[in-house]
């Protein structure tokens, strides 16, 4: 077993995955893999490509079914690989997607509505209508991701960066335990960046965030602790300076 | 027109409603309009087409004659499109937009159970040129094709008789026709001895393709030493499938001989009939018929719609509708629907066979029932012919319509109980 | 037997009397014939046969020629003096008459002065039956193989002897099997000795022929009866027992027919009885207008009961009463018991064998259908499999195969060679079709499948009214060669026809063919990388659009291969695609997209279902395909991506 | 339903607005109340195509809104036909049956006459015996709860089979079309307890109300349909413009990003597809009594590849482009059908209407999808400038 290295918060971890395996006709994306993240904190995952970064949020948010393992979340550690999607998602999972996937044939606002943390059900909704607390709370995110201004467009015409904060702002609206974030920073402008790394670290402060990352440059700038995925399996785990060290990584991405 | 020129900016609702209103005023013209009712397109203006064309024909060989009563005959055509709400609606249109004063049409039974409610409503006049299951006459209608007894019941008389066919299949498409026609033969039948375990009823589909199992069913049926017939009431192009399998199991005619009530000309003319020759059909025309009136009749058509183009039983049925029409109005001198009516009960008229159709009270005609054999050149060869039979609306040989009656003339009722001596009702139940 | 032969024995003497007033000139033949003309010129199954027997027992040496002749429809009648005359067609529309008897010329006759005897199939049946005896040793094998085949349609007693006395001298060891076996036949049917009947039955052990089956079923049939106690000579098959093997309402009408009980009083009768007993507007004390429920109708009969005024009704009870007084049971029309037990015997060996050859072709129809279904869904397979691409004019890319095989017909008269080149030429037309289509539809609603489907539903009811146009609304033929006639028959149970067996082979082919393509060729190779990854592809020089375009064609070329066959086993008409889109797709989506291993399995699962379904409801084949495609949306949720499923662009993630 | 809704709406007034006027329009020419310029069959025709308006709002809600290209709702149109009519077919044989039986010497069973219906509706189909579906046909109450619960019932089963397990696009249409393969397959048989293929008939005459001519029950029926249709469009308006309309429109851009937003979305498409099932059934329960009969040909799979083409060509995804798209092809069919149109004489062809109509309503279908992919309605957009996802 990799990863050895446990903080405090591991005692009463927020999710829990244990020798988790998956494959697909007959690559094992997931290899035995363990992990677990505490209730606030934030979480930078990398690895190469194929290392099974993505896969790995898969399996969480209930994407894609392992061959085998556990996965536990929150206080009465529910069995998410009994769930669906949708039943993770309300369980307090939050997840932002590679490609920014917001509806663009609505507006900021209406994206917004529909992540706001409220009952989900066809007739609840059907019966929903939007009182003056639900618009302050969408001006309050709208305004903490940046998008203040713009939350009468149509999202398809916001800008790629201000796309990325809108779903991070769909994140926040959903006000969840655990949030998923998948590349934030790809294709942003450095001042971009900044901005997303702020809203990131804010947001771990009353929650767990994963972030998986490619660039490096970014993940220092989150100032946490990191796990290595390689093949499948935890490389290694801890801060960026003690994995950038560790000399298994450096042959991983240096080496062949 | 100012308020058509209104209407017109309304948008393409008005626009055809003020079409609808100009044709309307046109209306009163000084032509007798005759509509025509077959579908042109969908699954039944394969048969209903020709029909349509026998109609233009003879409307123009009557104006060529000086039309009626002085004025020209107007063909008004409409397409239902095998679309049964449809004939409603454009029997609707036809008699209170275009005002005809008789309609020519339908084909299917559905087709004309569609149209009932509305000519009967608005007193119209229907002309109906196809053989039919029977168990109806409308004031209406006049039913100028075969009833079950004119058809179905002579044919298995033949087979019974002629051919000693002890044991029958009854292959139909699932529809009305095949349905009340099998279910008159299967009563007929056993009122001869024929005992139910050997009679094999089947149902395919419209245009039912695949009819190995079938044929295999029916030459096992031969397996008790009894001799197998088919009485066959497949419709329309399923037909074709039907003829290839049993000619390719190799079941000639003196085997297993077939009789069909819906193959004519037409169809035959689908398909090679080298390998069917032998088998029957059963209708009251045949284009082999051999008479002077058909061949002039037959001429007519070629010359009108085509060398190789052939002549069927619906074809005559429509020509003798409209002769009987046309001396009727002449008779009553106006083409009001009851005068008209009233006048053409009793009318003959010659039939392209020979011998003469006469209009009964109970609105069918009385016409000769032939038998003919399928000849390798894809018509028939006639080899039954009997007196004229008098066509009857409610069968004898099932208990609830043994006891009804159908009599225009004297009763004004069609559908008369003879027992309790009362008019069931005067309108048809549709 | 006997009274026949008098009756037969009577005509001819009345014959013979008449024989007198004709002109003496004529032959012998034809004054009995002429005795006999009312009965010839309508000729009717249930009259001939003492005519024929008359001519028969005449010996006269034209007899056979004569009826042979008759059979064919080449006798002729003239109308003036009701002469008969075979005759053949002369110059100017007349017809040349020629002698019965001597076959010497007789002088020409217009049509209109002669009538042709058209004897129906059932007078033709007897004729042949009659001229049996004459046949049976002919010197031509052809009359002999025409007399066995009479004889296998209908044979009677008579037949026995000339028929045994035939085998001996045969010399063709085919018709000299057909002869000992049918004399087999005929002496289950007609034998006079129980142990050579019983013999013959047995010999049909394990046989699967229909004749077999015909003459051994006769004799177990079984008919009911009962009787108080049971009579001698009854060669009982079963006692019944009723209530249990048999009704008792049916036992108990058997006793009401032969008068042995009082009739059941019907609720009808009841009720006619109830207004013939009406009075002062009531009847048995009830007002006649509260009669208008069932059982005040029963109170006020049982009144009229009680005044003895109408019979009783008679209960469950009385029924059984009456019928506990009798034995019933099921006899057989065959009185010898060793017969019955020798056909029972035989005829269970032979219902086994049935059995299982009629599932055996039952599996055979599965296969000739799915294989249908494959034809038809193949091109599918690939347009929408392959490609995404959800093509509603597929079914037309089918019917324009079907009709480009009625137009190679109508210009080569040779079934075999339009046939040959009808294949490639529907290929071609169907093909150039569909790359057509995709060139100017299909290609600018890339990744908008729904939208391809309306697009495609609209050429789709374009084609069908072009094609109605062009070709008429009435089904058109498309006819095998004569070498794909007839079916390939293993018994008399499992057969299958030859073109169903081509299109088998034609699927198989195709099957083949296409493996071969996609598997093993530059094309195959290039359309599988445009498939997984068509930006790599075009990266790697592959031009996508023209591989989309080739792909198109070729399904749709297939397609219009399909059309041929189909059209070959069923019709051709404007609407011959349409009836195979709906299942094509069905077929495709069962068996697994973007596959022909998918396709084959989907094609053979459907086929050999509805089969089997069709099986077990024989009389509604409509009902099976209902079951059918309720079977396959249940199947569906199950195993969404169908029985074989891919992954990837293909599988529609 | 708030102030705020309609506000935010206008185009919902406006419809509301022009469909009173054309209703009222309709009226005034008639010939039952009005000046007589209008025949009957029209108004029939136009009764008709509010219905079939109706319906294609439904189809326009399940696949403009939701994404679900459902090629088979015509099964509930026509099933909703079937329960009324099955009850217009009863309640009328029933007053003939009484009203024959009167005259016997006996007063009528209830059993005679329930077998004395049996015969009279199920003789042209060679049977007597009364189905056990007709339980409730002489019921009015019941089998207008029918008229909902059955199509409703189908939708909800097939819905909840096909959604849980993740049938989607064009597999789900397919399946779709197969549902209604099987239905009208199932109908076709005369087995089927509903007359088979002749179906159920002479629907126009309304049971009571034989006195009243056709010129006036036409009328009755236009404004039931009217309002049926005024109903349809504002609940449809009302449940696509709030919040459930985005998560709908959201299922239909991307099923799987809603779905970790924490929606169910299966619950959602079964809530979807039943109320437009509902709808459709009451369409077709408004329908059938003005075409006069219903039979299985109706449910056939291409009627409703008729009604995705209607609202394709309308513009899916704007509820009032579904109601052009509706009413303009079924209109001008019934023109070009209607024998009106003049033939074209070419000299060496003569072009006629019948023969090439449906080409050109073919052809229409390709070029509307190539050209004008947000269809008519889109086009309305571009003129009014207005942005509408």
């Amino acid at each position: 077993m990799t990863g050895m290295i446990h903080d405090a918060s591991s005692m009463n971890a927020l999710l829990e995955v244990t020798s988790v395996s998956v494959s697909f006709d007959g690559f094992r994306a997931i290899n035995n893999l363990s992990f677990q993240i505490g209730g606030h904190e934030l979480r930078a995952i990398i690895g190469p490509n194929g290392a099974g970064k993505t896969t790995f949020m898969d399996i969480v948010t209930g994407k894609t079914r392992p061959d085998s393992g556990r996965v536990r979340f929150g206080e009465q550690s529910l069995d998410l690989l009994k769930l669906r999607e949708s039943d993770i998602a309300r369980a307090g999972i939050g997840r932002k997607f590679q490609r920014p996937t917001v509806f663009e044939a609505q507006s900021v606002f209406d994206n917004l509505l529909m992540a706001l943390k409220k009952d989900r059900s066809p007739f609840a909704v059907l019966r929903h209508r939007t009182g003056a607390e639900d618009r302050t709370r969408i001006e309050e995110i709208a305004a903490e991701v940046g998008l203040a201004e713009q939350l009468h467009r149509r999202s398809g015409e916001l800008s790629h960066g201000q796309k990325q904060w809108l779903e991070i702002g769909m994140l926040l609206a959903q006000d969840p335990k655990l949030l998923l974030v998948d590349e934030p920073a790809a294709g942003m402008t450095l001042g971009e960046r900044e901005h997303t790394t702020d809203l990131l670290k804010a947001a771990a402060r009353t929650r767990a965030v994963i972030v998986v990352e490619h660039d490096m440059e970014f993940v220092r700038r989150l100032d946490c602790q990191v796990t290595v995925l390689h093949e499948g399996s935890v490389l290694a785990e801890g801060s960026l300076d003690h994995v950038t060290a560790n000399p298994d990584v450096i042959d991983v991405y240096l080496g062949r | 027109m100012n308020f058509t020129t209104k209407l017109r900016m309304a948008g393409v609702a008005a626009l055809l409603t003020s079409t609808l209103l100009s044709n309307a005023a046109l209306a009163e013209g000084e032509t007798i309009k005759i509509g025509v009712l077959h579908s042109l397109s969908g699954t039944m203006a394969i048969s209903e087409t020709t029909l349509k064309d026998t109609m233009l024909m003879l409307i123009e060989q009557q104006n060529a004659k000086g039309g009626i009563l002085g004025k020209k005959l107007e063909a008004v055509v409409v397409d239902p499109a095998s679309d049964w709400p449809l004939f409603a609606e454009k029997a609707r249109e036809l008699l209170t937009v275009d005002k005809v004063d008789v309609m020519f049409g339908c084909w299917t039974s559905v087709s004309r159970k569609s149209v009932l409610p509305v000519i009967e409503e608005l007193n119209g006049l229907l002309f109906y040129p196809v053989q039919y299951e029977g168990e109806e006459s409308s004031k209406n209608v006049f039913y100028t094709g075969a009833a079950p007894n004119q058809q179905a019941i002579p044919a298995t008389d033949y087979f019974l008789e002629e051919l000693g066919v002890q044991k029958f299949a009854l292959l139909g498409t699932d529809y009305v026709y095949p349905r009340t026609t099998n279910k008159i033969l299967e009563a007929y039948l056993k009122s001869k001895g024929i005992p139910e375990s050997d009679i094999f009823i089947n149902y395919t589909p419209f245009g039912h393709s695949d009819w190995s199992k079938i044929v295999a069913d029916v030459v096992a049926l031969g397996a008790d030493g009894k001799k197998v017939g088919v009485i066959s009431t497949i419709n329309g192009d399923a037909n074709i499938g039907f003829y290839k399998e049993l000619a390719a199991a190799g079941i000639s005619a003196d085997d297993i001989p077939v009789v069909a009530f819906s193959v004519g000309e037409e169809e035959l003319s689908g398909l090679d009939t080298s390998n069917l020759v032998g088998h029957l059909a059963a209708w009251n025309y045949f284009q082999s018929a051999d008479a002077p009136a058909n061949a002039e009749f037959i001429k007519e058509w070629k010359a009108f719609a085509g060398e190789k183009r052939v002549t069927n039983d619906p074809m005559e049925a429509t020509y003798i509708g409209f002769n009987m029409w046309v001396k009727a109005v002449e008779k009553a001198g106006t083409t009001d629907v009851d005068a008209v009516s009233a006048a053409i009960i009793g009318e003959t008229f010659p039939n392209l066979t020979g011998g003469t159709a006469e209009m009964l009270p109970n609105h069918h005609l009385s016409k000769p029932v032939l038998i003919g054999e399928i000849q390798a050149d894809g018509q028939f060869d006639i080899v039954s012919q009997t007196e004229p039979v008098p066509g009857d609306a409610w069968t004898d040989f099932l208990p609830e319509s043994k006891v009804l009656e159908a009599d225009w003339k004297d009763l004004n009722c069609g559908m008369y109980n003879t027992d309790t001596k009362t008019c069931v009702q005067m309108k048809s139940n549709y | 037997m006997v009274p026949l032969m008098l009756r037969h024995c009577l005509v001819l003497i009345a014959t013979l009397v008449l024989l007198s007033p004709v002109k003496a000139q004529d032959s012998d033949l034809q004054m009995l014939l002429q005795a006999n003309r009312a009965a010839i010129e309508k000729a009717s199954r249930s009259t001939i046969e003492p005519v024929l027997d008359a001519l028969v027992a005449s010996k006269l040496p034209s007899v056979s020629s004569f009826l042979e002749k008759w059979r064919e429809k080449e006798v002729w009648q003239r109308k003036d003096d009701g002469r008969f005359f075979f005759a053949r067609p002369a110059d100017g529309g007349q017809y040349m008459l020629i002698d019965i008897a001597t076959g010497a010329e007789a002088g020409l006759a217009d049509k209109s002065a002669i009538d042709q005897l058209k004897p129906n199939s059932g007078v033709r049946a007897v004729i042949a039956s009659t001229l049996v005896e004459f046949q049976l040793s002919d010197p031509d094998p052809l009359r002999r193989t025409e007399a066995l085949t009479a004889l296998e349609r209908d044979a009677n007693e008579s037949h026995l002897e000339p028929l045994r006395g035939a085998i001996e001298s045969e010399t063709d060891p085919a018709l000299k099997a057909r002869k000992i076996r049918l004399e087999r036949l005929i002496t289950i049917r007609f034998g006079s000795d129980a142990a050579r009947r019983a013999e013959a039955i047995r010999s049909f052990a394990g046989d699967l022929g229909v004749d077999a089956r015909g003459a051994l079923n006769p004799l177990v049939a079984t008919t009911p009866g009962f009787a108080e106690d049971l009579p001698a000579g009854v060669n009982v098959a079963r006692m019944l027992t009723p209530g249990k093997s048999i009704d008792l309402d049916t036992a108990y009408g058997m006793l009401v027919d032969a008068d042995k009980a009082p009739r059941v009083v019907s609720t009808e009768a009841r009720k006619q009885a109830l207004i013939a007993h009406m009075a002062d507007g009531q009847v048995g004390g009830i007002p006649v207008a509260s009669l208008d429920t069932q059982e005040a109708r029963d109170r006020a009969y049982m009144a009229l009961v009680a005044d003895g005024r109408v019979p009783p009704l008679i209960t469950l009870e009385m029924k059984q009463a009456e019928v506990a007084r009798y034995r019933f049971y099921e006899a057989y029309a065959e009185t010898d018991p060793t017969l019955t037990e020798a056909a029972e015997d035989t005829l269970s060996s032979i219902s086994l064998q049935v059995g299982f050859n009629r599932f055996l072709d039952l599996v055979l129809d599965g296969l000739s259908l799915a294989s249908i279904y494959f034809l038809a869904a193949i091109g599918l397979a690939i347009t929408f499999g392959v490609m995404g691409v959800i093509n509603m004019a597929h079914g037309e890319f089918i019917m324009i195969g079907a009709y480009t095989g009625y137009v190679v017909q109508q210009f080569i008269p040779n079934y075999t060679a339009s046939i040959l080149l009808a294949l490639p030429l529907a290929f071609a037309v169907a093909f150039l079709a569909g790359v057509a289509l995709e060139r100017l539809v299909i290609r600018h609603l890339a990744h908008r499948p729904l939208e391809t489907l309306l697009a495609t539903f609209g050429i789709s009811i374009a084609l069908q009214q072009i094609a109605k146009n062009i070709f008429g609304t009435q089904a058109r033929p498309l006819t095998s060669p004569a070498w794909l006639d007839g079916a390939w028959v293993l018994n008399d149970v499992v057969s299958i026809s030859y073109i169903r067996i081509a299109i088998f082979v034609l699927a198989l082919v195709f099957l083949v063919l296409l493996l071969f393509i996609l598997n093993r060729t530059r094309l195959g190779l290039e359309v599988r990388a445009v498939t997984q990854n068509p930006r790599m592809a075009s990266s790697m020089g592959i031009n996508p659009d023209r591989i989309n375009m080739l792909t198109f064609g070729l399904g749709s070329g297939i397609a219009g291969i399909a059309g041929v066959a189909i059209g070959l086993f069923a019709k051709v008409t404007s609407e011959l695609g349409s009836g195979y889109i709906v299942q094509s797709f069905m077929t495709v989506v069962v068996g697994g997209v973007g596959n022909i291993w998918g396709t084959l399995a989907g094609a053979s699962m459907i086929g050999s279902l509805q089969k089997a379904i069709e099986f077990f409801n024989p009389s509604n084949t409509l009902a099976a395909q209902t079951y059918m495609i309720i079977f396959i949306i249940v199947f569906i949720q199950f195993r969404p991506k169908g029985i074989i499923a891919l992954k990837g662009r293909a599988a529609g993630d | 339903m708030e102030r705020s809704f309609l506000i935010r709406q206008p185009s919902v007034l406006v419809f509301l607005g022009l469909l009173a006027l054309f209703t009222i329009g309709a009226t005034v020419l008639s010939d039952g109340y009005g000046l007589g310029l209008m025949s009957t069959s029209f108004v029939k025709i136009l009764g008709k195509t509010l219905c079939l308006c109706l319906v294609a709002i439904a189809m326009d809600l399940v696949w403009g809104y939701c994404g679900i290209l459902s090629l088979g709702h015509f099964a509930f149109f026509g099933l909703g036909g079937y329960m009324i009519g099955m009850w217009l077919m009863w309640a009328r044989t029933k007053d003939i049956v009484i009203a024959s039986m009167a005259t016997a010497e006996l007063p009528a069973t209830a059993g005679e006459i329930r077998e004395a219906i049996g015969t009279q509706i199920f003789g042209v189909v060679g049977g007597s015996r009364i189905p056990a579906i007709w339980a409730f046909a002489d019921s009015l109450a019941i089998q207008l709860i029918l008229v909902l619960l059955v199509p409703g019932l189908l939708a909800l089963v097939f819905g909840w089979l096909a959604f849980r397990s993740r049938v989607t696009g064009v597999y789900l249409s397919i399946l779709t079309q197969a549902m209604t393969l099987a239905l009208s397959l199932y109908l076709f048989q005369n087995d089927s307890g509903l007359r088979g293929n002749n179906g159920l008939s002479g629907l126009q005459n309304i049971p009571g109300l034989t006195d009243l001519s056709q010129s006036v029950i036409s009328i009755w029926f236009l404004w039931a349909s009217a309002l049926a249709l005024a109903l349809g469009y504002l609940g449809t308006a009302w449940v696509v413009s709030g919040k459930f309309g985005h998560v709908i429109r959201a299922i239909r851009d991307d099923e799987a990003r809603i779905r970790f937003l924490g929606y169910s979305v299966e619950a959602y498409k079964l809530v979807v597809f039943v109320l437009s099932a509902l709808i459709a059934a009451v369409a077709g329960a408004l329908y059938y009594p003005q075409a006069g009969i219903i039979n299985p040909a109706e449910v056939a799979p291409i009627a409703s590849i008729y009604l995705a083409v209607w609202v394709a060509i309308g513009g899916r995804g704007r509820i009032y482009g579904a109601v052009i798209g509706a009413a303009l092809v079924s209109l001008l069919s019934s023109w070009f059908t209607g024998g009106q149109a003049p033939d074209i004489p070419l000299g060496f062809y003569t072009v006629r209407w019948v023969d090439w109509w449906q080409v050109l309503l073919g052809l229409g279908f390709v070029l509307v999808t190539l050209y004008a992919p947000r269809g008519i309605g889109g086009m309305f957009d571009r003129l009014f400038r207005k942005d509408v996802s």
